[in-house]
């Protein structure tokens, strides 16, 4: 497998063969705040468990009101799609993914498991002191579970790897910046989505090799330039969508966006420390946002940062963090003025209804640009 | 077919129930008005700010939209309405939108301006739709605002995990004192605080007598009594003195009903329970119920006064002491008071999270000595429809059976189909061989 | 299902005139929705010949349908038409367009051309999709909503509710306004909901004191209209206070012409919509032969 | 003995009309709205004519369906569960459980001892009307049941629709039409989606037997449905010849009771 979509798009088979070549175990996880740099240091490859679609009459005898994405999750492993993950952990997120994780281990009780709690109130003098602690514990439950140790010099190797990966990954959004980008949404989203189902080494020397490529590439035109928020992707047909008629998304505000690569590791003595630091000085997500309103400054400035020219909101239905959220970020949007639509996703993803949105969006920032469709006209490459 | 009758009569207790409750809703409308007065938005589940700061009303957007819900289908679609296009989910809690809808609104339901309130005060519970709905208030206007958390793990109880979530929690609720005196100029009670300790698990002895008297045939009360009462002792504790001697009154009639066998219905021959009750505008069900002969014994959600309890050895209900405080510690300042509060909670968290929500049902299915359970999921509402269906599958297998039903939430009758309901209802009984004893 | 209560009167009409064979620019409007197709042909910004036709199951049928009906008798012909610009749900199905267009700024400039420059909230109500559009006084969109994913559908599901009460669609919005006082809507969250309990309000048997027909029709079509406020609520609200739009209100789309819906959102929002100059139906067409 | 079942659907009335435990006449009309009760009549009318009989013939006649108020001759109502439950019974005495499901409402209902019920299991609301879900479709594709009944199972990959809301489902198999693809394999798409959102119920408590499961009701008349639901939930159910008339049959058994 060469490129980061193909490791997506089979990232079971990825992860099986990268057992059998190593001989190491696989952890689970939901959410970015789970703070991956212990289970490297341990020797898991941590994988984030992705929501795809498939046909799904197992979920409604045990679940009821999640979003998709939280049942797809549990429906997969009910299919098996995950027969070669060795432990899952979850940590304090959104309820629906805490509902996947609990009715997973009721249907797989043997598997590892841990419950990491990552404060919801992040701000607190003491947030860190539970941060510190829910990590020791949690390394000490590996180690017991692997029987091994995990050193200083393991976890300064984890959050290494680490570091560099999210400067990877910045100087890829970083190029997005650029009137004439030299990637498209679509591309990034699918490097940010196999970046989280892969061995981070690896990932680290791939993105070298294709920063080093894209670079030299010839940029797609300019464009009208979306950001996208809201909750999390799994796929990037919203996107792709986006390019054929004519715009790009340039930046966006998701979980498993900027808001996992924002922030680094800062080495401290206390190695355990530095790492729940860095979880807590995070973007707030949605979820965990919910003092004083960061998120919408931080939305601000992306969008300024990135120069673009309007937004996309796209929450999934029953997502409640974004729900709650909602009224805050389009407060935001009116008062200064930022075009903006907002829909609801679901299992799929209806082209003609998203379709018309979108396009009016597009039409409301460029009045009277007539398109065809595709991406061979605005968005060709020049020359 | 059961020909057996049991007498039934109204509760004595009813005339002092809604003279408390008077007096709580009078509390409210003049806290608005008092001069120093604050209002805050919060809730006084385990510790009462009130009781150490004297000019501080609480009040929580759940009794609010609730009571909307149930007074007014018009006015909480309306609320429902002002907060959807303000760009709330539609998935989210009713009682939220109503209350918050009130506020986009600017009024309330009798016209008068929406009380808007002074500061935020954290709200910690298991569901995750509680952690942002602080905010509401500060939205429109810059109050100040707290956080806190509502820490919890699975597996055993475990001392290290435990001592900093306590830690974290303790200096939270420290903090927020501190800034209410700093930001307010009011002078929080500790003498008051610490004083004031006990009166909670005193309440919560008499309500668990109840508890454990409604285990009996026939159950000498209903569902709907403890839910017109149980307000009254989590939410509204104005006069922490005199609600104990309610419920100490209301706990010696439920005993005297039972010993005279008077019932809550009298052809009793199906006892259920539920989760949690339909919209609040629709409480007819449980008469239609009756019918069938059928009375409801309460749920968790309405038994919760009685703090956290288990099914003993005994087969009688005992609260859960997992966790006690020290013995003997002596409690001088707020911080051992907080202290001694939340090592108390801890201890039982963990019966009533959603971890062990599906596995304690059992208990309670098995004590109430119940025929079956109704298990309303909610469409909106997060934390009371988690597990739902797993406990569910949980009852069906010890031979309970269950009836889901779906809806909003209890704040908001959108997706409550009534009559279809009332239909799967009567499906239920016929199927299980019941029928309807009057018209 | 018969499918014979939820039919519609197809519309066509053609002007008496010649204009076209001295006009400068032919052009055309082919918006092909879900539910319904219009084409509207302008000679010369001058409407010369519109129609309207049941989309039915293939959309290039409809397509090929609906201009021929517009064109009728004239001489005119497809070819004679210098720009087609197609919009809707089926525009890719329109083989001869020149171009497409999208659908906001046809209704928008649609609207205009309907209701004159003074209308500034558009609140086009279709087969599938409700869209809510501000408008600045020139003819730009200030502002639009679209109806969530949930709320899709709603013009077909009145379709459906038609034939399941067995009462001809045309009638239902005058039936809907005969009750004394509004019911409470039924469930406002989809049409699935919605019409499941609707018919649950008869479960309990129909008897005339009960449930009056005409009351299930309005408890149904409140619902459908609250929906629709939450759409059009959406423009620009007030920090506090209850909903406001900026008038003036225009109606477009084919569910403008079902009072029980119209009617109710104009007492909810207290404003009354202005009355257009040609078939609020036709909104999305002409806009795309305008803007062709 | 003479008794009748009436089962008032949300399209369709079914009567059936027993004479010592034969079926001596049975009649379906759509029938729906306000008017329920005066076509009821009507068709009451049409199958005592079918039998030769009169009204004074029948002992007792039993109401059942999500109209079965508006049955004004009607000696007693039960619950579409129960309806169900009997007739699997009269019809396959050795059944374990039976699957009803029509253009309203789907049951899945576990049977016990005798004419003893288990359990019943409901849709829920997301899964409410699939049978209409079908009809509503077949109107809109311009096809007859009897041509979706016979749709062929899909081959190799198609292009699925959302099996989670059938509201989004008619809007994907909207879109699947917009872009081309042949309105039967649409209708196919449609017909998968609620195959599983049946065996989403079939799975929702106890799971049916294989061998001993009957499925009536309208939709049991869809060979696409039954076909592609077996395959799915791998249980081979009893099918009885007229599986639209299993509830007013149920009701007409119980009327002998009586």
């Amino acid at each position: 497998m060469k490129t980061f979509k193909e490791i997506l798009e089979n990232r079971h088979a990825y992860a099986k063969s990268w057992k059998a070549k190593t001989g190491r175990k696989v952890l689970g996880f939901y959410d970015t705040y789970f703070p991956e740099e212990v289970a490297y240091a341990a020797g898991l490859m941590p994988v984030r468990i992705l929501a795809e679609h498939e046909a799904d009459d197992v979920t409604d005898r045990l679940m009821y009101g999640n979003c998709y994405c939280t049942r797809d999750m549990l429906n997969q492993f009910a299919r098996g799609r995950y027969d070669y993950i060795d432990g899952l952990v979850s940590i304090e997120s959104c309820q629906w993914w805490y509902n996947a994780f609990d009715t997973t281990l009721i249907m797989f009780p043997d598997l590892f498991s841990h419950y990491l709690f990552t404060p919801d109130y992040l701000d607190a003098r003491t947030s860190k002191d539970v941060m510190r602690s829910e990590l020791s514990v949690f390394a000490e439950r590996l180690e017991e579970w692997l029987g091994t140790k995990i050193t200083d010099e393991k976890l300064d190797d984890a959050i290494n790897v680490y570091n560099k990966n999210r400067a990877l990954l910045r100087r890829i959004y970083e190029l997005r910046r650029f009137d004439t980008p030299v990637i498209l949404g679509s591309e990034t989203m699918e490097i940010m989505l196999a970046n989280q189902v892969m061995d981070k080494a690896e990932a680290n020397v791939m993105l070298e090799s294709l920063l080093s490529d894209i670079e030299k590439r010839e940029p797609y035109q300019d464009c009208v330039r979306l950001m996208l928020l809201g909750s999390e992707t799994y796929d990037v047909s919203l996107e792709r969508l986006v390019e054929s008629l004519g715009a790009n998304v340039v930046v966006d505000e998701l979980d498993n966006g900027t808001g996992c690569i924002a922030n680094d590791v800062i080495p401290l003595k206390d190695r355990l420390m530095a790492i729940g630091l860095r979880y807590l000085g995070k973007p707030h997500s949605a979820l965990k946002d919910s003092i004083w309103r960061r998120r919408q400054e931080r939305i601000f400035q992306l969008y300024e940062d990135w120069q673009a020219d309007g937004v996309i909101i796209a929450k999934q239905i029953y997502c409640h963090p974004h729900g709650t959220d909602m009224y805050a970020v389009w407060k935001l949007l009116r008062e200064r003025n930022i075009p903006y639509i907002t829909f609801e996703r679901d299992t799929t993803l209806p082209q003609e209804e998203t379709r018309l949105a979108v396009e009016g969006l597009i039409s409301q920032i460029e009045p009277g640009r007539t398109r065809i469709a595709g991406w061979s006209r605005s968005g060709a490459k020049t020359g | 077919m059961n020909k057996q009758r049991w007498e039934t009569r109204p509760l004595e207790i009813w005339g002092k129930a809604k003279e408390l409750r008077a007096q709580w809703q009078r509390s409210i409308n003049e806290a608005a008005e008092r001069p120093g007065a604050m209002l805050a938005h919060g809730n006084t589940g385990e510790f009462d700010w009130s009781i150490g700061f004297d000019d501080l009303t609480v009040i929580e957007d759940n009794p609010v939209g609730a009571m909307m819900a149930s007074k007014s289908d018009a006015f909480s679609r309306k609320c429902r309405l002002a907060s959807e296009v303000r760009g709330w989910g539609r998935e989210i809690c009713g009682y939220v939108q109503n209350c918050w809808g009130s506020q986009f609104l600017g009024y309330e339901m009798d016209d008068g301006a929406f009380p808007f309130r002074d500061m935020s005060i954290p709200f910690p519970d298991p569901c995750d739709q509680h952690l942002k709905r602080g905010q509401q208030c500060m939205d429109l206007s810059p109050i100040p605002r707290w956080g806190a958390d509502y820490p919890m793990y699975l597996g055993p109880l475990d001392p290290k995990r435990e001592q900093a979530f306590i830690d974290h929690t303790v200096y939270c609720y420290l903090q927020i004192i501190d800034d209410i005196e700093r930001i307010f100029d009011h002078k929080f009670d500790d003498e008051k605080m610490i004083g004031s300790l006990n009166i909670l698990p005193a309440l919560r002895e008499q309500a668990l007598r109840i508890s454990r008297l409604m285990t009996h045939t026939p159950a000498p009360i209903g569902q709907k009594e403890l839910y017109s009462f149980y307000t009254l002792g989590l939410l509204t504790k104005v006069d922490p003195k005199e609600t104990l001697d309610f419920w100490t009154s209301f706990a010696d009639e439920v005993q005297w009903r039972v010993d005279n066998h008077i019932a809550a219905v009298a052809t009793e021959r199906f006892r259920w329970m539920e989760a949690h009750p339909s919209p609040w505008n629709f409480l007819k069900y449980f008469r239609y119920m009756e019918k069938y002969g059928a009375v409801c014994i309460g749920s968790q959600y309405s038994h919760i006064i009685s703090g956290p309890i288990e099914l003993g050895e005994d087969g009688q209900f005992h609260h859960i002491q997992r966790k006690k405080p020290p013995e003997g510690q002596e409690i001088r300042t707020r911080e051992d008071a907080f202290r001694h509060i939340f090592t108390e909670a801890r201890g039982y968290r963990f019966k009533d999270d959603e971890y062990c929500r599906k596995w304690t049902i059992t208990d309670f299915a098995k004590g109430f000595h119940v025929d079956g359970a109704i298990m309303p999921l909610w469409r909106g509402g997060v934390g009371c429809t988690l597990t739902r269906k797993e406990q569910g599958l949980r009852l069906s297998e010890m031979g309970v059976h269950v009836l889901h039903y779906e809806g909003s939430q209890p704040g908001d009758r959108t997706d409550l189909d009534e009559r279809r309901f009332l239909d799967q209802l009567d499906t239920w009984m016929e199927s299980l061989g019941l029928e309807k004893l009057e018209a | 299902m018969t499918g014979e209560f939820r039919k519609w009167p197809e519309f066509s009409w053609l002007s008496d005139t010649d204009t076209w064979k001295s006009a400068e620019k032919i052009t055309a409007g082919i918006d092909i929705g879900t539910t319904s197709s219009q084409a509207a042909v302008f000679a010369d910004d001058e409407l010369f010949g519109y129609a309207s036709i049941h989309t039915g199951a293939d959309f290039t049928l409809a397509a090929n349908t609906v201009i021929a009906k517009a064109l009728a008798s004239s001489a005119l012909s497809v070819g004679d038409i210098g720009t087609i610009a197609a919009t809707g749900f089926g525009r890719r199905n329109v083989l001869y367009a020149t171009k497409t267009q999208d659908e906001i700024s046809c209704i928008a400039k649609g609207a205009r051309f309907i209701y004159g420059p003074a209308v500034t909230t558009v609140l086009d109500m279709g087969g599938q999709t409700t869209k809510a559009i501000l408008l600045h006084e020139w003819d730009r969109v200030r502002e639009f909503e679209v109806s969530d994913k949930c709320a899709t559908g709603m013009g077909r599901h009145i379709e459906t509710a038609a034939e399941i009460l067995r009462v001809p669609l045309t009638e239902m919005g005058d039936r809907s306004l005969e009750t004394e006082n509004d019911p409470e809507p039924v469930s406002t969250t989809c049409f699935n909901f919605a019409y499941s309990e609707m018919m649950s309000l008869f479960r309990e048997g129909y008897k005339e004191d009960m449930y009056k027909e005409n009351e299930v029709i309005a408890s149904y079509l409140f619902a459908v209209a609250w929906r629709i406020l939450g759409t059009v609520g959406k423009l620009a609200p007030l920090d506090i206070g209850d909903i406001k739009i900026k008038e003036v209100l225009g109606f477009t789309g084919g569910l403008a012409k079902n009072k029980g819906i119209t009617k109710r959102i104009e007492r909810e929002l207290n404003i009354t919509a202005i009355e257009g100059k040609h078939d609020p139906q036709l909104a999305a067409a002409i806009g795309a032969a305008l803007l062709a | 003995m003479i008794t009748a079942g009436v089962d008032v659907g949300l399209m369709n009335t079914k009567i059936v009309i027993l004479r010592d435990k034969e079926v001596a006449a049975q009649r379906t009309k759509q029938s729906g709205g306000g008017g329920r009760g005066e076509t009821v009549k009507e068709i009451w009318q049409d199958a005592l004519k079918d039998a030769g009989i009169k009204p004074k013939d029948i002992s007792k006649v039993v109401a059942t369906g999500t109209g079965k108020k508006d049955v004004s001759f009607a000696d007693k109502t039960v619950v579409e569960a129960v309806a169900a439950a009997r007739a699997a019974r009269f019809l396959y005495p050795e059944s374990t459980s039976v699957v009803d499901a029509g253009a309203d409402m789907t049951h899945v209902v576990t049977l016990g001892e005798g004419n003893t019920i288990r359990e019943v299991v409901m849709n829920q609301k997301c899964m409410n009307g699939l049978g209409l879900v079908i009809e509503v479709m077949a109107d809109r594709l311009g096809l007859t049941l009897d041509e979706i009944s016979a749709l062929a199972p899909a081959q190799g990959k198609t292009n699925p629709v959302n099996d989670g809301c059938p509201v989004f489902a008619e809007l994907d198999a909207l879109g699947l039409l917009n872009i081309g693809v042949d309105r039967r394999e649409v209708a196919g798409a449609v017909t998968d989606a609620v195959v599983v959102r049946l065996s989403s119920i079939l799975n929702d408590k106890i799971r049916p037997q294989k061998d001993t499961t009957v499925f009536i009701g309208g939709l049991a008349k869809n060979l696409a449905v039954t076909e592609r639901l077996k395959e799915r939930s791998g249980i081979h159910f009893l099918i009885p010849e007229n599986a639209e008339y299993g509830g007013a049959l149920g009701a007409a058994v119980i009327a002998t009771d009586m």
